[in-house]
Formats: structure tokens, C-alpha cells, sequence
């Protein structure tokens, strides 16, 4: 219940201003756009770094993305109002989590044409697969996001602290996705890389259980 | 409060850790038996894998009283996680600098971007996040609230970056895993006392720490709070 | 009978300097207390406390023999709190302001009640505006409106008249007296000193990080006087 | 005598929907002006238009004769501004917020005189703290800090006495008339109309976008009145 | 003279937190280990995509930065202050702008060795070509995010409009200092390359003359 609210205040907030998507869309889009110019000396090369290129695109955006969606609940104390209501934080950092999920993923699927056409990636080939990769990392990053911007951004110097705290515990996710990419791109079966798949999987499970836990205790002042 | 070391038992300890410190040395240097191909870059390893196995012991101390710390609000839990860390990541420090010590003759370069050198660095890195946060993360009331909730999260994201080592494509492993079990007795033995020296090395340094952090609360509490940074 | 609600012993820090030292004090139901005390005595601080934004170091609260600060969550439901800032999403709409502040409490929405306290407090017609852009004395007449939709029984106000007209302290005194006969407890901070009395049935004097005083049916001027007393 | 101050058909919209429609004004110096009105009925804005933050489609003013709302900037030099909120960084310091706000008009540190207004502002020994820890009454007492320490000729402040304690108003109604012996001009909001009077010379009532009344020497009843019957 | 107290001013707020420069640090070496991470596979390669690597860093901290330097006006309404003081708001422009230059050039000059060191780049070859063209590509990013950063930043749908005008207008000269970089890596002399860097300046000095001139109109609400 709790959790829906959430959810869908954060998503109405984002549809009112489109600003995390805009932010995050645009910046994708120029990352592309300069790894174009950057790779086209060696276009042949850039098919072994396209794992790399697409995940480091979206990291930046995921963390643009965290900054707005925390940035929003500090605005007028609006936080405060999640704070002081009768539910269980483990619901906000879940509500929090799942939107951004979604907006992270809508933002990916907007900037993906970017990544097929500019970089000319055969993403496209292996749809499923790749659809797989993207959800399952998405999971991964949100529950490690939402926890962390959870509480930086409630702090002094937040913006600076997100990134800080935050790459170091993403580093594995973005290896797993990267290495999984790498697969579906190479064109190897699923049992070839289901593993990094199981990697993030675990990752979420673990995070949406410390995170529902942990949420209560750094939530308030 | 006295100072540490006016404290009998911790003149004790810290007798004992020299003592056997020392003999870690002789022995290592001594006893050990040379490993043919790497000469006395080998002996290093008797330090380094203590070391990691010692800061994994002292990054769980950091979790548990920071969840302790969590729960209880009690700022005593809060002084063995602020030690815990601190010693911790001297240690993993140490573990980067003896690893490279030892990988510059054998590999004949310092660093590789190989999965358990940069699992290791990560976990330094996440640790340096640990420290800003309650650094910057506000009055020490908030802050160390949240220093305790990064603790736990590293804490249980340490075996998922070391079981993904095991995962790892294999082409890029250059870091050995053996099994310390299937050692023979004469490095196995060594490595053991050497194990048991660096656990006492740590208990005594975390004890010092977490001394010397309950004299800083105190001192802070009786002179009416810190100064607002 | 018993108070509806006992503060015990709350201690709060900000650097290890202590702010509340030792804070207890009881209400009964249907009571309207007003906390005063000088500019930075930790009026807000107390206040926040209480509703659970802030964690205090040490002391327990309760509400009907319920123990508040504890993991649950239940111990939130019978209160509301209202905040120096309006506590409301800039982005969005009068409307989806409150029906959001309702469902996070698991409330209906009751268009005809919305209605009816837009009309009173003078926001008509603007409901389907973002807060954004709405002046300050509005910002506080929707919040007040949050308190009028949701179904509590103690409330915590921080200076709500602070940035009101003449015509909504008016009303809000009005709203007080309402709210007590609904029996509702009402724990609120103003500097407004004699809008404060009128609508108190005690005062609480915080100062020095204690409750120094409890005085019962107080006149504006007590106050004033019992203030200078504590410098 | 002609007027220090001279506001002009000024006329202000958001997305078309006039807030100001045609203020017109004068004030003499000296003088100490109240602007009062309901809420939302466009003080804020039209106060930050004076001070050069917001933008007015039409209308003009001007200051000692000189043109306000010009390109250039010395037409703010005889004016300073205290908003709702304190207009410091709350990164810094009180002693760092003040000695900015010096530098930025270009007048000299005055070490005595800060140490003098801490302690007249009760603020003393916190002057090295960030702002960011101050309660919403220091925070205000410091930006009447910095008014005082500022050389000015009018000023305009918006609900100055909001997060006051009762203290506080007293020392700023001291304040105020200190500020008006050195033939200052002060023109200031505030829903504490009684507050309000005391301190003013002449009150002007904005309504529907104009200065629907100026009346001079009122009492507190007369505002009250006369807010009542723009209902 | 208003000039400087606002250079003062912006750099004094990045000091006073303390947070600057360690979280500089350890921010470029998070993100360098990513880069390791996401393109070990062929570290060879590596050296072509270096420019590239280098200036997409560099734009998010750009980023951060801005958000961070006109995100402290806003919390307090303290840009009131600078609004309201006696002064030419060019200077307001100039002031933010350089305080941002010098912020972006130290933090990436912290970064600078992990680069070398990490990702092996000689860098340290070419010190004072490289330096001439990281001081030129700051001064237009500086000059184009504070223009942008300052007139968006104060509308309430700043932050979507930030990243819309900003990015397409950084994509330009973050191409102009890949394609530079990457000239210097390869060898090349002054004269191959010093298209980029006049291209750089023309963005600087038509900025910088907007700025001074615009910012007056822009600041007001
Ligand atoms: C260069 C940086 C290095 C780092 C950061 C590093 C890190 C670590 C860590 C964290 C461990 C403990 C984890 C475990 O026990 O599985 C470890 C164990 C070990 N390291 Fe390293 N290491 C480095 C270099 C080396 C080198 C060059 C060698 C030898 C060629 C080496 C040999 C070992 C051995 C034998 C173990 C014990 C493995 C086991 O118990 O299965 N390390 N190292
Ligand atoms: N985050 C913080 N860090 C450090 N000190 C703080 C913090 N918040 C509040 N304080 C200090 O605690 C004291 C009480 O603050 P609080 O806001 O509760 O006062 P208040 O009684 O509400 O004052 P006012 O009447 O001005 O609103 C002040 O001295 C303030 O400086
Ligand atoms: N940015 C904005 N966009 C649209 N409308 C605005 C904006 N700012 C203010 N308004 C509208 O202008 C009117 C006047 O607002 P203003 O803040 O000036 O009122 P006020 O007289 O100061 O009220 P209060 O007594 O509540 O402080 C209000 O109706 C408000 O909704
Ligand atoms: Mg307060
Ligand atoms: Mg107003």
C-alpha cells in the first residue's frame, strides 16, 4: 500500500516536471554522441568496448538521476511528510527504489536508439537477452542507489558524498552487466553467462533486504 | 579514564604482541623454507594473506557493533566501529601495498586490472566512503548513524566480491587461490603463527583505538560538544 | 486519569552539545499546550522529535500507553505534524498534495471535506495549481488543511500562524477550539505570545534544554514576564 | 518636499494573471511604512520587485530621484533587502555571511560593531559557527545583523518578525527606531499588525493589485477594520 | 572588485566544507577504476580510447560541479544577496565563472595521475601541450555552464532545462578537446591541432561576452 503511494508520487512527480528523464536522456545522448567522435578513429575496435561504453553511460546517469529524485523530497521538507506518516520505512526505500527503477529504465530504453544508431551496435539481435541484462541490472543498481542516496542526500554535502559512496558498490554490478553484455554481443548461449546474471540477481536480493531493514535507522535526523 | 597503557592487562597485551611479533619475524625469515622459483619474494606472502584474512575479521567487527550501535543508539558500539574501520583499512592498505611488493618480481608489474586486486581495491575504496561519510554526513549524532549502515552494507557485500573472484573469467586471473589446507606443514605452520601474530597485532590496535575514541567522546562530551564544521 | 501522552527524560545533541538535556512532561487528551521559549531554546528540535524526523539520544515517549521511537510504525498513525516549511511537493497540485498526505496515511480522499476547507481557508479555485507557486501565508493554509482531512489525535505544530494574515490566525484559533472538542491534543510553538494563551489550556517553558516551567491558564504577560525571568 | 521614493504604475504578472495591476506609492524619508494585506495578495513579490529580484513588466520607481529598475547597478546602493528566508549560505559562518555581504557593497569590516550587534542579537560566541546549524530565529536575528552593519537608506523587509521570539520583536522595534532617527526609510510587511503600527507611520494596504488604501498613523483596529471590509 | 569577493566567496563555500578535495580524489579514482574495469579486456586498445575516456570524466564532473555551485545559491536564497548588492551583475557571471574554472581545473588535475597511472597514459609527454589544452577547454566550459547553469537554475523548471541547453552546447567543445587530446597523444605538433584550440577560444570569448552582457537580463525572476 505504502509502497504504491510512493511509487506513484515519485512517478507522477517525474511525469509533472519530465525533468530526471529529460536530465538523464540528454546527458546520455551527449555521452553517445562524444564516444562517437572519441571511437571513430577505430570503429572496428569499438565493438569490444561497447559493454564497457554502455554501462559507464548509464551509471552517469543513474547518479543524475538519484540526485533528482532525492533532491525533490528535501525541496519544502517534503520528506518529512513521508517521515511522519504511520508506514513502514522499509516501504518508502521500496517505493523510492521502484520508481527509480522505472525511470532509469525508461531513460535507458529512450538513449538505447543512440547506442544502435551513432555506435551501430547489434543490440537488436539478441532482444531478449539484452532486455534480461538491462532489467535485472536495473534492479540492482536502483536497490544500491536508493539505499545509498537514501542517506547521503540527506546530509550537508550530499551530492558529493552519492557518487563517492556510490561507485565503489556499484563497480561489481557494472562488471556483471558489462561481462553479460560482452556475452550477448559475442552471441553465447544463456547458460555461458547466466552466472553474472545470478551475480546480480543476488546483489538486488541482498540490497532490497538490507535496505528494507537499514532504511528505518538512517532515515531520521 | 586512564590513559591505555596504564591499564595492567593492556601493558600485558601489548608484551605478548611484541614478543611474538618479533618471533613472527625470526621465523619467517629463518624457519620458512624458500620456495624455489620466487626466492624471498615468496615470504611476503606471510604477511600479506594475514593481513587480508585479519581485515576481513576487522571489517565484521565494524558491522556487528554498527549494527549494534544501530539499535541500541549506544555511543560505546559506535567506538569499536570507528576502531574496527580505522584498523581495518590500515590493514587493507597494507594488503595493496605488500601485494604489489610481491607481484612486481613475479609478474615482473606492479598492478593488473584482475578481479581480486580490484575487488580488494574496492573495498578500500568503499571504506574511504565510510570515513567521508562521517566526516561530511553531518552532526556526529546523524553521521555515525550512517558510518554504521555503509559498515553493514560493505560487510555483506564482501563475499559477493569474493565468490565473483571464483566466477571471474579465467583467462584474466593472474592472483594465486590455493588452498592454505592442501600447504605442506612447514609453510602451513609458519603461516599459522603468522596468522596468530597479526590477530594479535589487531586486537591489541583495536583496543588502543577504541580507547583512545571513548577518551575523545568523553573529553567532547564534558567540554559541552565539539565545534560545528 | 491517565495523560494521553508522556515525554520522558528526552535528551538530544548536535555535536555532543546538548541541546534537550532531560525533557518530560505529560498532556491529557483534549489538551492545547503552547511550548514556548527564546529563539534557539530547541522548540523545533522537540517537536521534531516527537513526530520522528529527528532521533533522539536518549528518553521514550508514549501515546495511549503506547511507547513511541520504537521500529514499528503504528505509533506514527494517531499523529501529525506540521513543520516550519509547508512539508509539501513544490511540483505538485494543492489536490495531489493532500489526496497524496491521505493515502500515506491510508485514508480516503473526501473531495466534499477538500472542498469545503479550501473554501474556508480562502485557497478556492487554486487547488489545481502546483504549490510552487503559491505565497507563503498559502503554503501554510494548505497545510493546515492536511491537519483538518486526516484523522489524528495529537498534533504538533511548529509557529503555524507564523506566516498567516490576520483573517487565518483568526481561523485557526477558530480550528483549536474545534479540535478540542473533538477531544484532539494539540502541541504547538508560536512567539505569538498572546494568540498562543488564547488558544492554550498550558504553557511549557523550554529553556536550558529542560521543561522549566508548567504554568496552567497563563496570561500573555506571565509569559513575558516568566521569559525575562530565564534570561 | 519631495518624495525619497517613488513607485509608478508598476504592474507585475505570473503567466499572465496579474498579481500587481498598477502600484503607485511614495514615501518620504524617515519614514517607516507598513505594507499589509492578505496572503498571497502580492507583498513578497512586490517587495522583491523593489529590491531588484524580480522583474516588473511595467512601471517604474526611483530613489533620490535616480531611477530604479535601470541597467546599471548604483541604484541599489542606497537600498538592502530581508526576505522571508535569511539570504545567507548556510555554509558559512555568521562572521563569513556578514563580511561577504560588506564586500558585496563595497564597505569595510567592523569588528567592534559586529561584536556589538551579536550581543545586542543574542548571538554572541556563534559567530563561527555555519549557519546552517541556527534555528529559524537566529537565522533571522543575523539578517538583521546584517542590515545593521550596512549602510543604507531604505530598506525593505519582508515579515521581519516572523521567527522572532518576543525579545527579538522588542529589540527590533528599538531597532526600528533607531533607524528612523537616522532618518532611514523603511518600508516592511507583517501580519503581527499590531507589531506593525507600533513601528510604522503610515500603513498601505495592498488589494487586488493596487495600493487600495494609505492611511496614516492607524491603529491596530483600523487595519483590522479595513482588511475586513476588502474581504 | 565585485569580481573577486564573488570568486572568493564561491571558492571559500567549496573549501569550507572540507569535502572538496578528498572527494575529488577519491571520486576520479572510483571512476578510473570503472573505466580499468570496464575495458580490461583489451588494455592495449585502451590508448586510442583514452581522449575520450578523459573528457566524458570530465564532463560529469563539469556537471556535478554546476549543479553543486548554483545549488548553494538557492538553498537559503542567498543569491538574493548577490541580486540585491550594488554591483554589476557581470560580475556575478565572471565571479561564478571563474571559482568554477578553478574547481573544475583542480579537481582534474587530482585526477590527472590516476589516469596516468591507471590507465598507463603518457600523458606526462606532452605536459604543456596537454595543460594548454585542459586550461582552454575549462575556460569554455566554465564559460558555458555558468551562462546556462545561472538562468536555468533559477526558473522552477531549472533542472530540466540545465541539462537541454547545456549538454548540446558542451557537446561541441568536448569533441574540439577529444580530437586535440587525442592529437597530443599521438605525437602530433601544434600546428595539426591548434584548430581545436582556436575553435575553444571562439566558445570562451563569445561566452564570455554574452555572459557579461546577458547575465543582467537573466538573473532577475
Ligand atoms: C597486487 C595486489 C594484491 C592484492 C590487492 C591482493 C589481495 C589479496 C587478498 C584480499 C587476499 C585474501 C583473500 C583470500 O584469501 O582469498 C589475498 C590472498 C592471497 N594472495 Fe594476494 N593480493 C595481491 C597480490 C598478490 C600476489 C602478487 C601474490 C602472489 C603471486 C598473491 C598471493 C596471494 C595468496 C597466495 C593468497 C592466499 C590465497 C588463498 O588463501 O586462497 N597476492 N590477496
Ligand atoms: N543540525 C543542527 N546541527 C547543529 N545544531 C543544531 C542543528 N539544528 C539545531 N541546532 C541548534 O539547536 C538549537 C535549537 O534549535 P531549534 O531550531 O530547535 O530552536 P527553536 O527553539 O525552534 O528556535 P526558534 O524559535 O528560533 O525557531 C539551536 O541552538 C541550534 O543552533
Ligand atoms: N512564481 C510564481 N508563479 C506564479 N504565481 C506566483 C508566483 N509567485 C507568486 N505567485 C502568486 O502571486 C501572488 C502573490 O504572492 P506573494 O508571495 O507576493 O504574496 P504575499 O502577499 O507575500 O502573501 P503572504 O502574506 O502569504 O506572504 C500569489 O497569489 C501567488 O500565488
Ligand atoms: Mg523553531
Ligand atoms: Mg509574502
Amino acid at each position: 500500500m505504502a509502497f504504491w503511494t510512493i511509487l506513484v508520487k515519485d512517478l507522477r512527480l517525474e511525469l509533472r516536471t519530465r525533468e530526471s528523464l529529460a536530465t538523464m536522456v540528454v546527458f546520455a545522448a551527449t555521452i553517445i554522441l562524444l564516444f562517437a567522435f572519441a571511437f571513430s578513429a577505430a570503429p572496428a575496435q569499438l565493438r569490444s568496448f561497447a559493454p564497457g561504453l554502455i554501462w559507464i553511460t548509464y551509471f552517469f546517469t543513474a547518479v543524475l538521476g538519484l540526485l533528482r529524485s532525492f533532491g525533490r523530497e528535501n525541496e519544502q521538507d517534503a520528506y518529512d511528510l513521508l517521515l511522519t506518516a504511520p508506514l513502514d520505512r522499509g516501504a518508502i526505500f521500496l517505493g523510492k527504489m521502484a520508481a527509480f527503477f522505472i525511470l532509469l529504465l525508461a531513460a535507458q530504453l529512450v538513449s538505447l536508439p543512440f547506442f544502435i544508431l551513432f555506435l551501430d551496435l547489434p543490440l537488436w539481435k539478441a532482444p531478449t537477452a539484452f532486455a534480461l541484462i538491462l532489467v535485472i541490472t536495473d534492479l540492482a543498481i536502483a536497490a544500491v542507489g536508493t539505499l545509498i542516496a537514501g542517506m547521503s542526500l540527506r546530509s550537508p554535502a550530499g551530492e558529493t558524498l552519492l557518487p563517492i559512496l556510490l561507485f565503489p558498490l556499484l563497480t561489481p554490478i557494472l562488471i556483471a552487466a558489462t561481462e553479460a553484455t560482452d556475452a550477448v554481443l559475442a552471441g553465447q548461449p544463456l547458460e555461458e553467462w547466466d552466472f553474472w546474471l545470478m551475480l546480480l540477481l543476488t546483489f538486488f536480493g541482498v540490497f532490497v533486504l538490507a535496505g528494507t531493514f537499514i532504511f528505518d535507522y538512517i532515515s531520521e535526523q | 579514564m586512564k590513559s591505555f597503557h596504564a591499564i595492567r592487562k593492556n601493558q600485558v597485551l601489548l608484551g605478548i604482541t611484541l614478543t611474538v611479533a618479533l618471533v613472527n619475524l625470526w621465523i619467517i625469515y629463518q624457519v620458512a623454507p624458500v620456495v624455489v622459483e620466487q626466492e624471498m619474494a615468496q615470504k611476503i606472502f606471510y604477511y600479506h594473506v594475514p593481513l587480508a584474512w585479519n581485515t576481513f575479521l576487522a571489517y565484521l567487527v565494524v558491522a556487528i557493533t554498527g549494527g549494534a550501535y544501530l539499535v541500541t543508539n549506544d555511543p560505546k558500539w559506535d567506538t569499536w566501529s570507528l576502531a574496527g574501520a580505522e584498523v581495518g583499512t590500515l590493514f587493507a592498505l597494507l594488503i595493496l601495498i605488500t601485494g604489489p611488493i610481491w607481484a612486481t618480481p613475479i609478474w615482473g608489474k606492479s598492478w593488473s586490472w584482475e578481479p581480486r586486486l580490484t575487488t580488494t581495491l574496492v573495498l578500500f575504496l568503499i571504506f574511504l566512503g565510510y570515513f567521508m561519510i562521517r566526516e561530511f554526513g553531518g552532526p556526529y549524532e546523524r553521521s555515525s548513524r550512517y558510518a554504521a549502515a555503509v559498515g553493514i552494507i560493505a560487510v555483506i557485500d564482501i563475499p559477493l566480491i569474493l565468490t565473483a573472484v571464483t566466477w571471474w573469467a579465467p583467462e584474466v586471473q593472474s592472483h594465486p587461490q590455493m588452498e592454505m589446507g592442501s600447504q605442506p606443514a612447514s609453510i602451513l605452520n609458519v603461516f599459522l603463527f603468522s596468522l596468530f601474530s597479526f590477530i594479535l597485532i589487531l586486537v591489541y590496535m583495536i583496543l588502543y583505538r577504541r580507547h583512545v575514541g571513548e577518551l575523545t567522546y568523553r573529553r567532547l562530551t564534558q567540554q559541552g560538544g565539539a565545534n560545528h564544521v | 486519569m491517565a495523560p494521553l501522552f508522556t515525554a520522558d527524560h528526552i535528551g538530544k545533541s548536535f555535536h555532543l552539545r546538548p541541546v534537550l538535556k532531560d525533557v518530560s512532561f505529560t498532556l491529557s487528551a483534549g489538551e492545547s499546550v503552547l511550548l514556548f521559549g527564546r529563539n534557539g531554546c530547541g522548540k523545533t528540535t522537540l517537536l521534531k522529535i516527537l513526530a520522528a524526523i529527528m532521533r533522539p539520544e536518549k528518553g521514550q515517549a508514549s501515546l495511549n500507553g503506547q511507547a513511541l521511537f520504537t521500529p514499528g510504525y503504528r505509533w506514527r498513525s494517531a499523529m501529525v505534524y506540521l513543520g516550519h516549511r509547508a512539508n509539501l511537493y513544490p511540483a505538485l497540485t494543492a489536490r495531489e498534495n493532500l489526496s497524496l498526505s491521505l493515502r500515506l496515511r491510508r485514508q480516503a480522499w473526501d473531495e466534499e471535506a477538500f472542498q469545503k476547507y479550501l473554501d474556508r481557508y480562502g485557497l478556492a479555485g487554486r487547488e489545481d495549481e502546483p504549490v510552487r507557486v503559491y505565497s507563503e501565508g498559502m503554503l501554510q493554509r494548505l497545510g493546515l488543511i492536511r491537519l483538518e482531512l486526516a484523522a489524528w489525535e495529537i498534533a504538533y505544530l511548529d509557529e503555524p500562524t507564523a506566516a498567516l494574515d490576520v483573517d487565518g490566525a483568526g481561523l485557526l484559533a477558530e480550528t483549536f477550539r474545534r479540535w478540542r472538542s473533538m477531544s484532539r491534543t494539540i502541541l504547538f510553538t508560536s512567539h505569538d505570545l498572546g494568540w498562543g494563551v488564547a488558544q492554550a489550556d498550558r504553557a511549557l517553558l523550554l529553556s536550558r534544554g529542560v521543561i522549566a516551567d508548567d504554568m496552567p491558564r497563563p496570561g500573555e504577560k506571565d509569559l513575558v514576564a516568566r521569559l525575562g525571568r530565564e534570561a
